[in-house]
């Protein structure tokens, strides 16, 4: 794993002396343990804070919209499918960006450690194991176990664009996009769902960390903050923040690249990708449609045809 | 109507589409053809204007049905509006669906302009559907009534 | 004096017929404080709940008025109804935390009815962390692990009993319920010594931080601090003296209600004008912001740091943007001599 | 429950006219209910209220009529947002809600026995007006020295309380100067920007205060003139607009620095804004 810390410093470097770019987004050691957090290198010399591994949780493509200038972004396979998408809706100019591709096995859900452990003080990565000393116990975790459940799902660990590549590249083995997760959702009664969904929207507080995490969340005035017409109140009543993550979710079909960071991201532990997965499912049964696969394609909801399904349309 | 046990009356919210279903509903009215009042009409320029949020909105503020209606695929006024909306209301309906909300509170239909009696009968089948599914039972509808309408 | 866990429990269950008791429940996702019927319900160990208790003092969605037009008229209603409340098992942090949100609900001229109405009403039951967690640094805020600044009854568990020490003229009224105190025995004296004097493992330092922010509003520290800030309101809404609010309006027809809700200074929105202009619209002027009025405007203006160590905005950051981190980095920024 | 500041007086709408020709300024009087309501609300010059427009929100505007004018408050407001869309619509009769008086006001005893200097452009002439017709004023004219007012604005129908100006203009008592940025027809006062005629009408700094309010271009171009005029920053005051809320110094938005606007302020004289960080 170190190797590839190391091109990926020495590239950055490179980038940075030639003025290639003018910051390079990349991942650094955080302060707590298991965390990695973002970091923006404007100088050659920083280069060293530059890490690589299971940690590197946020997607950075976030960051692209709002940092000026040439910037060089390090991008995993579901970071480098936002940027494609971010591409397609003209949100940023290609050679603007410089993506260092990063080919990924899968991140770390932080939360499935701490629901065993409490807290971690201390934790050590080792290939395939992660060794953890919680508050509550210790103990020994599998990678498979802790892998990230949009990581589970993932078929692109592969960046889908790039410019440079960084580290060998992961065979995926072919199967099919599975849904099973969505599938296990639906066949559960109408009141099952609505019980769920209405107990996981009684923890959202609207502090909209989902929504700033998510790359592809990026109008200037969100519908939450529009005040005519004003289409939410600032309660956190469980219907209302129904109708927010429905809203959001209902704007990312078509669009979401499955990255997982708006759930990684909620400090309350809502389930917010059930309903992203929904929409990818649809899209994908649908439309035989995947997001931000490349930059010439465009949204599933940009495109239509003839014979597209309608079977939502009332029974007569 | 008996008054002591009010029969429920679902009052359902109506987007139709301006060229088709708006115009079919008029036709259904001046042929005199009978449709429950329950409906609350909603004229906008295209079913590819309606906006998910619509919707959300109708039921967030206590309506107990929605009917969304445009025009046949292939003659829309501006050509791809219904193909447009066609996708984004098979992903509203499912993720509706998903979430719990009932069966058949949300309906959608192609109306054109020369199907008043079709119009009709569209409207009498979900009033009957909405009014057996009984009132919001509030998967979106905010409880303590804080409601944002001007 | 200490007193066993069951003759608590029975006090606590009398208690909870007239009072509204708030306690720690362990919950999906963590510990929250909720109101409780009886002492089964309440969890015993754990290190801290994920949302504040502030949360019984300053709800998240409050109703402030409620009004009916008629025509022209308008009648407005407001009504207030609290009930005596008991919030039990709150941690030093939390206890201190709303001593400083006394500070900000009440200054020389303006006294907020609707905070004070729960505080007057509610007895803090404090209760002291056995278990320290390393994102908690409120031995460099003032406070400890144990101190008991901020309850009126502060109780230290002992595994089968709670030593009990009453602070208050408040604790010592609902005291009255509690009996059969007996003595500690020597090992449960050592025991509470241990805790009494135990530190929280990371430390910040502080003394001078005001001072410094003095002079560093147009610091180049600023420029880059903020960059890997989502400017969402997560810090915010799980910090216990973040006190910031938004007043709107909630309206069905003719009748509404005025509402005051959480806001918080990280949201772009916070202090856009009608006019368009926006003082802080850049995320690098509102994490300067959420620093300065911590650290240095709320010392100006009550004499206390704004952050009792409490560690939630540590562990609820998408982005681990550590405020340790940030103190030090204050702390260690050259000035700009101009 | 003893005062509750976050509870409105109602007050009844009896006046809403338009003041500007382009229709986008109204003034608002709003007349008591009852003597008490009156009693409660005593004011100065400068303070401000927040106006319940129900069924839209509240929002914070300056009190443009002076404490001398009995049984009424006057607030000219521009249609910008949803409270004050919903004011410019509202009939006469209506009920709104009032919560005030809030903030500072401008210091009117440290100006006795002072000249003063009023140098309003726009619609800030509100709390200006204020202050001039509690100083013109029989009861208080004499504490005064001689006034002098610069009031300025894009055209002349954009120019606020015009009869009163025209009053003004006849009155001995206090030396009007009205301009527009343009020429034009029909117009025959002064013509320029504020800070060039204040340049020209070069108002004498001794002894004298002055009190500048106006959009941030126009105050940002004119202090310079002032201190070439030897005004020094502690005998100059402006009214700051901020993004409020409770108006009582707690829900935390309008602070620049460690002071509130709304509690601390709006009135500040540049002197203490030099103290502050220059957010705002």
């Amino acid at each position: 794993m170190n190797s590839i810390i190391e091109d990926i410093r020495a590239t950055a470097r490179q980038l940075l002396t030639d003025g290639k770019v003018d910051v390079v987004i990349g991942y650094e050691k955080g302060s707590l343990p298991l965390s990695a957090t973002p970091c923006f290198v404007r100088s050659p010399q920083d280069t060293d804070k530059l890490i690589w591994d299971e940690t590197c949780e946020n997607n950075l493509a976030a960051f692209s919209t709002l940092t000026q200038g040439k910037k060089a972004i390090i991008a995993k396979g579901c970071d480098s499918r936002a940027l494609v998408v971010l591409l397609q809706e003209n949100q940023l100019v290609r050679d603007d960006l410089y993506i260092i591709g990063v080919s990924c096995q899968g991140v770390i859900n932080k939360k499935k450690i701490e629901a065993e452990t409490g807290e971690i003080l201390e934790a050590s990565i080792n290939p395939g194991k992660i060794t953890v000393k919680g508050m509550e116990c210790d103990k020994e975790f599998t990678f498979a176990e802790l892998k990230d459940a949009s990581c589970q799902t993932c078929r692109y660990p592969n960046p889908v664009l790039e410019d440079i590549h960084i580290g060998g590249l992961i065979e995926v083995a072919q199967q099919a996009a599975v849904f099973a997760d969505v599938t296990e959702m639906e066949n559960k009664t109408d009141a099952e769902r609505q019980a769920y969904f209405k107990e996981q929207m009684s923890k959202c507080i609207r502090c909209y960390a989902c929504r700033n995490a998510c790359p592809l969340c990026y109008c200037k005035e969100c519908f939450v903050d529009c005040n005519s017409p004003k289409w939410l109140t600032g309660g956190v009543d469980s219907a209302e923040n129904l109708f927010f993550q429905a809203g959001r979710v209902l704007h990312l079909a078509g669009r979401c690249v499955e990255c997982g960071a708006c759930s990684r991201a909620c400090p309350q532990d809502v389930d917010i990708r059930a309903l992203n997965r929904k929409m990818s499912k649809d899209v994908f049964n649908m439309y035989h449609h995947e997001s931000g696969i490349s930059v010439e394609g465009s949204g599933a909801l940009n495109e239509y045809s003839a014979d597209d399904p309608e079977a939502f349309l009332v029974k007569e | 109507m008996n008054t002591e046990t009010k029969a429920f009356e679902p009052k359902i919210a109506a987007f139709l589409c301006n060229w088709c279903s708006y115009a079919g509903a008029d036709l259904a009215g001046v042929g005199r053809f009978q449709y429950p009042a329950t409906i609350r009409t909603i004229r906008v320029p295209c079913s590819g204007r309606i906006n998910p949020l619509y919707l959300l909105k109708a039921m967030a503020n206590g309506a107990d049905g929605v009917l969304v209606s445009g025009c046949h695929p292939g003659d829309c006024h501006y050509m791809s509006g219904n193909y447009v909306a066609r996708r984004k209301f098979a992903l509203i309906d499912s993720l509706l669906k998903h979430v719990g909300l009932e069966e058949g509170r949300v309906s959608f239909s192609w109306v054109s302009a020369a199907e008043g009696v079709r119009f009709a009968e569209v409207v009498k089948g979900v009033t009957e559907r909405v009014t057996a599914l009984g009132p919001n039972k509030g998967v979106f509808k905010v409880e303590d009534g804080g409601g944002t309408n001007e | 004096m200490k007193i066993s866990k069951e003759k608590f429990g029975q006090a606590f269950d009398a208690l909870a017929a007239d009072y509204q008791i708030i306690a720690p429940v362990s919950e999906a996702g963590g510990v929250n404080y909720l109101a409780v019927k009886s002492f089964s319900e309440v969890k015993q160990d754990y290190l801290n709940s994920k949302l504040p208790p502030k949360s019984f003092l300053f709800p998240q969605h409050e109703k402030l008025l409620t009004y009916k037009k008629e025509g022209k008229d308008v009648t407005v209603k407001t009504e207030l109804q609290v009930e005596k409340s008991v919030l039990f098992g709150i941690r030093p942090c939390d206890a201190k935390a709303m001593l400083l949100l006394d500070k900000v609900f009440k200054n020389d001229e303006y006294r907020d009815p609707y905070y004070y109405e729960r505080r007057d009403n509610s007895v803090v039951i404090g209760q002291a962390c056995n278990k320290i967690s390393p994102s908690c640094f409120c031995s460099s805020m003032g406070i400890s692990p144990a101190s008991s600044e901020g309850s009126d009854i502060f109780l230290i568990d002992l595994g089968d009993s709670y030593q009990v020490e009453v602070i208050t003229e408040k604790g010592k009224a609902l005291m009255a319920g509690l009996q059969e105190l007996s003595e500690l025995s020597a090992d449960e004296q050592a025991l509470v010594d241990t805790i009494k004097s135990a530190q929280t493992s990371s430390k910040v330092d502080v003394a001078t931080i005001t001072a410094k922010l003095d002079k560093m509003f147009d610091s180049p520290f600023w420029d880059s601090l903020h960059e890997k800030c989502l400017s969402c309101n997560a810090c915010t809404f799980s910090c216990p003296t973040c006190h910031c609010f938004d007043i709107s309006e909630e309206v069905h027809k003719n009748e509404g209600s005025r509402v005051r809700t959480w806001d918080g200074c990280m949201a772009p929105l916070f202090t856009l004008h009608g006019s368009g202009h926006n003082p802080r619209d850049k995320k690098k002027a509102r994490w300067r912001q959420r620093m300065m009025h911590k650290f240095n405007y709320f010392v100006h203006n009550n004499g206390d740091i704004a952050c009792v160590g409490c560690g939630r905005c540590i562990k609820s950051c998408p982005v681990n943007l550590d405020i340790r981190q940030v103190i030090d980095g204050v702390n260690n920024a050259e000035l700009v001599v101009d | 429950m003893e005062q509750n500041p976050y509870i409105p007086i109602t007050m009844k709408l009896v006046k809403n006219m338009c003041e500007t020709e382009d229709k986008l300024i109204n003034t608002f009087t709003l007349a008591f209910l009852n003597k008490e309501d009156e009693e409660n609300f005593k004011y100065m010059p400068g303070q401000f209220a927040e106006l319940s427009a129900y069924g839209q929100g509240e929002a914070p505007f300056g009190i443009a009529t002076s404490p001398t004018e009995p049984g009424i408050i006057k607030f000219s407001v521009a249609k910008v947002g949803c409270v004050s869309n919903a004011l410019h619509l509202m009939e006469e009769g209506t009920m709104v809600g009032v919560r005030g008086p809030m903030g500072n006001y401008y210091p009117m005893e440290e100006f006795k026995g002072k000249n003063i200097v009023i140098i309003g452009g726009g619609f800030a002439f509100t709390t200006l007006r204020s202050m001039a017709v509690y100083m013109l004023d029989e009861k208080h004219r004499a504490d005064y020295g001689d006034i002098t007012v610069i009031y300025g604005a894009r055209n002349p129908g954009l120019l606020l309380y015009k009869e009163e100006l025209a009053e003004w203009a006849e009155n001995p008592n206090i030396n009007l100067v009205t301009t527009i940025d343009k020429p034009c027809d029909g117009w025959c006062q002064r013509v320029g920007f504020i800070p060039t005629i204040t340049e020209q009408v070069a108002p004498s700094s001794v002894n004298t205060y002055a009190v500048v309010c106006g959009p941030p271009a126009m105050i940002k171009y004119t202090l310079p003139v002032l201190e070439k005029l030897g005004f020094p920053p502690e005998r100059i005051y402006t009214s700051l607009e901020m993004r409020m809320k409770c108006g009582l110094g707690i829900c935390g938005r309008c602070n620049i620095g460690p002071k509130y606007v709304c509690k601390d302020g709006p009135v500040f004289s540049m002197a203490q804004l030099k103290e502050l960080p220059n957010e705002y």
